[in-house]
């Protein structure tokens, strides 16, 4: 593998809610182009590194940069007109606006015309949405919502995505759809750093991966030896 | 004691703080010069001043305040009927005596407070006085009422009519307005359907301007005569061309031609920049006949000065004033004014008979 | 024409004319309300605040009172800004109780600020308008009564085309509904905040400094204009600016009508009587906020 | 004998979109009905409709033969009929017991405080019953979701989503709570995404597409249905989804 | 835990001994205001800060009580102790068929549709003047005797003997908030405040229980407001004026909704204050709204609350230490 560009890098993240350190030291890095999960238990922290990331929580100590300027302490305003989106945990739509209008907004930073295409492209991997333009987003099934997220999160045409548990509450069917809907915006050049509770599903679409455990990073290195790894096979694959 | 202390319940802020304010004012003025010549039993006079906020229970706490813990030998104020009706049941508790030169509901003294005195006509009474000269003054034979719907409004459609009819007048049409009312349309639509050749009006100043303003919007141009504002500087200001030609049927007027008034007016003009209004006048009135008690109670108990309110005859701004045996003031002069070029003029008066 | 229709098209357009003020009062209401969920009982006293300061300016610095309208818009919108960054900003993630007693006390404030300020007298805007009333056979109007109901029209079409149509507008809504991921979108909260009262308050003032043309102001003036707005504001829905119009009017209607042909005493009556049947039966008001 | 909940033709419209378009189900006491489905093909709908959030505009439910579709929702809660959110609700400011203990609280039980303890123990929440629910994790607040409904005494318990968003171990943790209030004879609806879970204990599966309900009967008859792995499961990655 | 029925018990006596002590007879005057503001406030704390809806009709509940009161006593001379409990049960009954209609509705709805109820009952209490004479009010109102067997008859028209009628009342009806909130059914007010779908779907009414706080509430502020009525001796349509529902708002929320001592004591500060601002004259109602705002924003769950946590737990601890 040739060398590639450093595109995010968290150096010795340390963070608390109220007295509880929930990021103790995390450190870990993402390359442009790469798709990197990030697995772990309930509660281990994963929400939050993204969190962090995308400037809504402030890191106590540590660094964040990324395409090596520093980022952490921006508002998440800032942050996404940098070219990082982020498609929260419980997806955090809104339920007053139509899909439509979720869509529109997902594109905000632009100022380009392309928008109307990159909805249809959003339509097309979703044909759902499409049929639901204008239902408001509060009355969706809870996977279409989940849908919904996905689709604005990438409306803003973003060089790094962030995606926190993208495939929760979809069906098979389309936990499928959604890999190959992932995998599919690493080959068209962006970059992924993907927290997912269906570990097989990470770990086969990702090149790299990090475990986070209470708050702290405790093992790394490719997808494909994660998979082998027995410790991690036994605790988030199942065996 | 030191000074002898007299209690003001007075809105100062709330919907009539225009008004309150320019009683207080005028009291203020004029205990200074009273203060001037000497005061009161040899003693200066003092004034304790709290905000009723035109609201009952305010009203009550501030009275309590000046009773309780101000020890004033008397009570002046409380502007709105309703706070007026509140603060009498303190006055009563506590055996202070209270004057009012404002509020005008005829009930407050029927009720038989023997601590409560009013310095001013009721609304019936001013009826009564002016009533059978309207048809004639205005050269109008079918009047139409539209009043505040308030114990003051109702009372002035109750007791006018047969006045008026006893002028050869005819009543064609009885209409309402709420305090809250911002506009009138309705109400003068309904007025004007009704064809009248004038129009009995009940209002303070705020509606009164928009009232006046709105008639005429409405292309109604018969004279308007009411009780209120109607003669005041601030309305006579705002309302603009709507004022003109307006009658006030008022217990007070800046115009009237008396040396004692003249100095009023004048000391007033200078000191605070304005022309008095009647609530000016009302200051005036109740503050004189309280001190006059003073003096021939030659004591500052309560208890005293009420008896010494009883016996008053007291010449002032208005003419001569005496109480009856409920504590209604009669004897003094009421004023028909008509606003030409700005200036309320006097154009007819009566006297208030005793009841 | 007769005189019995005469008298009712008389009636019906002083409805459509209090309904348009109604409605010009309801907007800034609806907008704070809909969109970010605060009953602002202070509206009232942005409204009160517009009309004195237009009055002021006219009056005292003689200003053009076209030139006027808007200025006084600006002042009171620079206020508004003020509070919201001193007061509001800190409500963001408050119960709806807190941020209706902080609006309670700040309508306590303005008003008592105000009386202060200005002295309890009431004041009228003078306007350039003609006041020789227009009539059209028999039914009388004025041309500031016009002047309002164009106002309004314009302010609502404005309004509505502002928040249902523009990006601003839905960056607002979505804000209000979801603040972390309008964060993640790029939306600039603490902007969106500070627009969506401003332009609240906007709405409230530019009503104050129309309608002081023919209803005086005063310090206390507020109180009633909040409870009008609030009526309204239920019987049309929401965060509907074309709820607010058709509510405005309908109520506006429902008074002149009522107080017309019923006694008059409980003419305020019937818009509450209206309110608690919309709420039994259309209990999202009239029109929904879609 | 009548089943002990049984729904008839439910069909429910919102606006233009057919959420239902009449769907039969029936569970007995000790029975675990599975019903799975697409994205909005209307299963937590089926959950409204049995609960008495949303009123069907055709067919019926009926609970011990009695028809419930008229009452109101905590009525039914009452009779019995409890059940959990897809979006994890729960008391956020009140410490756990309190909350677990509306349940109990509702059927007017003499000492709700010690059912709530007994249904944490039972989802294995009790060492953490000193915390507020919105201390609790993710994963322990849909644990949490359940201990609230057992509180109730469900006699059905219906989950929407159990196990979304959990690990492979987590989601173990759920199917055994499962199979033990199966052994208690409770009847149990499930809606479930995670097929490992939904295959291991259900006695029965019902799947729904776009409202109607295209296959019924045991899990490994429903696994190699056509058409269930076409609209649902995806034809070559089935193996994947359940193997995981 | 020790402490607390001493300290209960302390606080009891040093009330009962406020007018041994406060000879100023103003100052005993704003006592028993407070005291009748806190039999009303309890009852606004039960739908307010147990259930979690904001009621802008209480201040109309008030004054429903005190024109009930009053109306028994001018026109059918019924005396203050029939007319009170008359007049709890009258307007109770009334916010139960109220209720029934408006609970359905929630957040800003129900806000808005209880201060247009509010307005609603103004407009009856002064346009149905042949009842009510309107704006005039209703004067005269006394306080009647007080009979205790085996004591006999008491006046108790004086400030410092009525004060011992409202200090009961309101302990009465702190007991029984206490013994409410603390039962079952208080238990499910807090279900419903804190999540209302989900207490549902767990079997409890949210209707059901919105009402009994609604219905309870609506009773103890018409009885609060029928000794004010009596003690004032007047009633008016001003009684309905939204500033009363505001200052009891003010004493709910800044006193600590959702416990009992906190509005209790919020119910007499907020009756002190605004009248020690009097000295600030034209500055008191800012002076006043400015300490309502900062209040609000800086002390959300009121000032009483924070205090009381603060304050009492630190002594605890340092007791208990001492102890171990
Ligand atoms: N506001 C808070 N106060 C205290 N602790 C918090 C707060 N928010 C989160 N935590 C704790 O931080 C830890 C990490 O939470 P986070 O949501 O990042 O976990 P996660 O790995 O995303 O878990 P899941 O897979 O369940 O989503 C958890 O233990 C949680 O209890
Ligand atoms: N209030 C509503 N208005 C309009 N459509 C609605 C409403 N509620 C639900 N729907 C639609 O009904 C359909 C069924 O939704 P439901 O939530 O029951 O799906 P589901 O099977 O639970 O899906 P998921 O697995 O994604 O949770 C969806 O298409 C949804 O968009
Ligand atoms: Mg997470
Ligand atoms: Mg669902």
């Amino acid at each position: 593998m040739h060398r590639r560009l450093r595109m995010l890098s968290l150096a010795n993240v340390t963070l608390h809610r109220g007295r509880t350190r929930v990021l103790d030291d995390v450190s870990l890095v993402v390359d442009e182009g790469e798709l990197v999960a990030l697995i772990g238990a309930n509660g281990a922290g994963k929400t939050t590194v993204l969190r962090t990331i995308s400037g809504i929580l402030k890191p106590s100590t540590g660094t964040i940069t990324f395409r090596g300027k520093p980022i952490q302490g921006a508002d998440p305003g800032a942050i996404v007109r940098l070219g990082i989106a982020h498609c929260p945990e419980e997806r955090k739509i809104w339920p007053d606006m139509s899909v439509q209008e979720h869509l529109e907004l997902g594109a905000f930073i632009r100022n380009d015309g392309d928008v109307d295409a990159d909805m249809e492209r959003i339509f097309e991997t979703f044909p759902v949405l499409k049929e639901r333009r204008e239902q408001l987003a509060g009355t969706l099934s809870g996977g279409q919502q989940q849908m919904l997220a996905i689709g604005r999160a990438l409306m803003s045409r973003p060089s790094l995505v962030l995606f926190d548990e993208p495939s929760l509450g979809l069906a098979p069917i389309m936990v499928e759809t959604i890999g190959t809907m992932i995998a599919g915006i690493r080959d068209r050049g962006a970059t992924v750093l993907l927290v997912e509770q269906n570990a097989s599903l990470a770990l086969r679409l990702a090149d790299r991966a990090y475990v986070l455990e209470t708050g702290r990073i405790t093992l790394t290195g490719p997808a494909q030896a994660m998979i082998e790894n027995p410790e991690v096979h036994r605790a988030y694959l199942g065996g | 004691q030191e000074t002898v202390r007299i209690g003001v319940v007075q809105p100062m802020t709330g919907p009539v703080a225009y008004d309150g304010n320019i009683y207080v004012n005028t009291v203020k003025m004029l205990v200074d010069d009273l203060n001037a010549k000497g005061g009161v039993l040899g003693k200066k006079i003092e004034l304790v001043i709290e905000d009723g906020a035109c609201n009952p229970a305010q009203s009550v706490n501030a009275a309590e305040k000046l009773v309780v813990r101000d020890k004033v030998v008397g009570l002046l104020g409380a502007f709105c009927s309703t706070s007026t009706a509140a603060v009498m049941e303190v006055a009563k508790k506590h055996k202070v005596p209270l004057i009012t030169g404002i509020s005008t509901a005829a009930q407050l003294t029927e009720q038989g407070n023997p601590y409560f005195f009013r310095a001013v006509a009721t609304t019936p009474m001013l009826g009564n006085a002016f009533g059978p000269v309207l048809p004639k003054a205005l050269n109008a034979k079918r009047f139409a009422f539209l009043t505040l719907n308030d114990d003051w409004g109702r009372s002035m459609q109750a007791s006018y009519p047969k006045a008026i009819e006893s002028g050869g007048g005819q009543i064609v049409a009885n209409e309402f307005f709420q305090q809250s009312d911002l506009q009138f349309l309705s109400q003068i639509t309904k007025v004007k359907a009704a064809n009248p050749d004038a129009i009995v009006l009940a209002a303070n100043t705020q509606q009164a301007v928009a009232l006046s303003k709105q008639i005429r919007e409405l292309g109604v141009t018969v004279p308007l005569v009411g009780e209120g504002a109607w003669s005041s500087d601030s309305y006579i200001k705002l309302a603009g061309p709507a004022a003109e030609g307006v009658y006030g049927l008022v217990e007070y007027v800046y115009t009237i031609k008396s040396p004692i008034n003249e100095a009023f007016v004048k000391e007033f003009q200078a000191k605070l920049k304005e022309n008095p209004s009647k609530f000016a006048g009302a200051a005036h009135n109740v503050l004189h006949i309280m001190v006059d008690a003073i003096g021939r109670a030659g004591t500052t108990d309560p208890e005293k000065i009420r008896a010494a309110l009883e016996k008053t005859d007291y010449n002032g701004l208005v003419g001569n004033i005496k109480f009856d045996a409920k504590h209604q003031a009669y004897g003094q002069t009421v004023y028909l004014s008509l606003v030409k070029n700005g200036v309320p003029d006097v154009v007819e008066t009566a006297k208030i008979a005793k009841p | 024409m007769s005189a019995t229709i005469t008298i009712l098209a008389q009636h019906l357009l002083n409805g459509v004319l209090i309904g348009c003020a109604y409605a010009l009062i309801a907007m800034g209401l609806t907008m704070i309300f809909g969109v970010m969920n605060i009953a602002n009982f202070a509206h009232g006293e942005f409204y009160m605040l517009g009309g004195f300061v237009a009055f002021y300016l006219v009056s005292l610095m003689g200003l053009d009172y076209f030139a006027a309208l808007p200025l006084a818009v600006a002042i009171v919108v620079a206020l508004a800004i003020v509070l919201q960054h001193s007061i509001f900003r800190r409500l963001r993630e408050a119960p709806m109780m807190t941020t209706t007693l902080v609006t309670i006390g700040l309508s306590i404030l303005l008003e008592n600020a105000a009386l202060l300020l200005w002295g309890p007298q009431p004041q009228s805007i003078p306007t350039p308008f003609p006041t020789k009333p227009l009539s059209f056979f028999g039914v009388y109007t004025t041309p500031l009564y016009l002047f309002c109901m164009a106002v309004t029209a314009a302010l609502i079409v404005v309004g509505h085309v502002l928040i249902r149509r523009t990006r601003m507008g839905k960056a607002m809504r979505a804000t209000f509904q979801n603040k972390e991921s309008a964060a993640l979108v790029g939306i600039r909260i603490d902007r969106i905040y500070a627009y969506a009262f401003a332009f609240g308050a906007a709405l409230a003032a530019a009503a104050g400094a129309v309608l002081g043309g023919f209803i005086p102001v005063e310090p206390a003036t507020g109180g009633i204009i909040t409870l009008k707005a609030f009526v309204v504001v239920i019987l049309g829905g929401m965060g509907s600016f074309v709820g607010a119009i058709v509510g405005g009017l309908l109520l506006g209607l429902a008074e002149a009508l009522g107080a017309g042909y019923m006694p008059t005493g409980w003419k305020d009556a019937i818009g509450f009587f209206a309110v608690i049947l919309v709420l039994l039966f259309r209990p999202e008001g009239l029109f929904k906020r879609v | 004998m009548p089943a002990l909940l049984e729904g008839r033709g439910i069909a429910v419209r919102f606006g233009g979109v057919a959420a239902l378009k009449g769907v039969d189900l029936s569970v007995d006491p000790g029975e675990v009905l599975s019903v799975i489905g697409p994205n909005g093909a209307g299963k937590t709908t089926l959950f409204n409709v049995i609960t008495g959030r949303v009123r069907p505009t055709q067919g019926s439910v009926l609970y011990r033969a009695q028809p419930i579709d008229k009452l109101a929702p905590f009525r039914i809660a009452q009779l019995g009929v409890v059940r959990t959110f897809q979006k994890t609700e729960v008391f956020g400011a009140l410490p756990l017991v309190e909350g677990v203990a509306a349940g109990a609280l509702a059927r007017n039980d003499p000492d709700p405080a010690e059912r709530a303890r007994e249904a944490l123990a039972t989802v294995g929440l009790y060492g953490k019953a000193h915390l507020t629910a919105a201390q609790l994790s993710y994963g322990d607040q849909r644990l949490l979701e359940i201990a609230q409904a057992l509180a109730a005494d469900p006699k059905v318990l219906l989950l929407d989503e159990p196990a979304s968003g959990m690990n492979h171990q987590e989601s173990r943790r759920i199917v055994d709570l499962i199979v033990q209030l199966r052994a208690r004879g409770l009847a149990v609806i499930l809606v479930e995404h995670n097929m490992h879970v939904v295959m291991t204990i259900s006695d029965r599966v019902i799947v729904i597409n776009y409202g109607e309900k295209i296959a019924d009967g045991k899990p490994d008859h429903v696994r190699n249905d056509a058409r269930v792995i076409e609209a649902y499961l995806g034809a070559p990655q089935a193996a994947h989804a359940v193997a995981r | 835990m020790r402490g607390l029925p001493v300290a209960a018990a302390l606080i009891v006596v040093a009330l009962c001994a406020v007018p041994l002590v406060v000879h100023d007879e103003y100052f005993l005057h704003l006592f028993i205001v407070s005291g009748v503001f806190v039999i009303a406030v309890l009852g606004l704390d039960l739908i307010v800060g147990y259930v979690g809806q904001l009621s802008l009709a209480h201040a109309a509940f008030f004054a429903m009580g005190a024109y009930t009161s009053a109306l028994l006593f001018v026109r059918l001379k019924w005396s203050m102790w029939a007319g009170l409990p008359a007049a709890a049960l009258l307007v109770g009954l009334i916010a139960l068929v109220l209720g029934s209609v408006i609970l359905r509705t929630r957040g800003h709805r129900f806000i808005i549709i209880t201060v247009v109820f509010a307005e609603l009952m103004k407009l009856v209490a002064t346009n149905w003047v042949d009842m009510t004479r309107g704006f005039m009010g209703l004067p005269g109102l006394a306080v009647p005797p007080l009979w205790i067997p085996g004591i006999g008859t008491i006046d108790i028209t004086a400030k410092s003997h009525f004060y011992y009628v409202v200090l009961f009342a309101a302990i009465v009806a702190f007991l029984l908030c206490r013994a409410l909130v603390r039962s079952s059914v208080g238990h499910k007010f807090v279900l419903v405040r804190e999540n209302e779908p989900l207490a549902e779907s767990l079997g409890i009414s949210a209707f059901r229980y919105s009402m009994i706080a609604f219905v309870v509430g609506a009773a103890l502020a018409a009885a609060a407001g029928s000794l004010y009525a009596h003690y004032v001796g007047f009633v008016s349509p001003d009684l309905f004026n939204f500033s009363y529902v505001t200052i009891m708002l003010i004493m709910v929320i800044l006193g600590g909704k959702g416990t009992l001592v906190g509005p209790a004591l919020g119910a007499v500060i907020f009756t002190f204050l605004p009248e020690l601002l009097r000295e600030a004259s034209h500055w008191r109602m800012i002076v006043f709204a400015t300490i309502l705002i900062v209040a609000t924003l800086f002390m959300p769950k009121g000032i009483i609350f924070p205090l009381i946590t603060h304050l009492v737990p630190r002594n605890w601890r340092l007791r208990n230490a001492r102890a171990a």
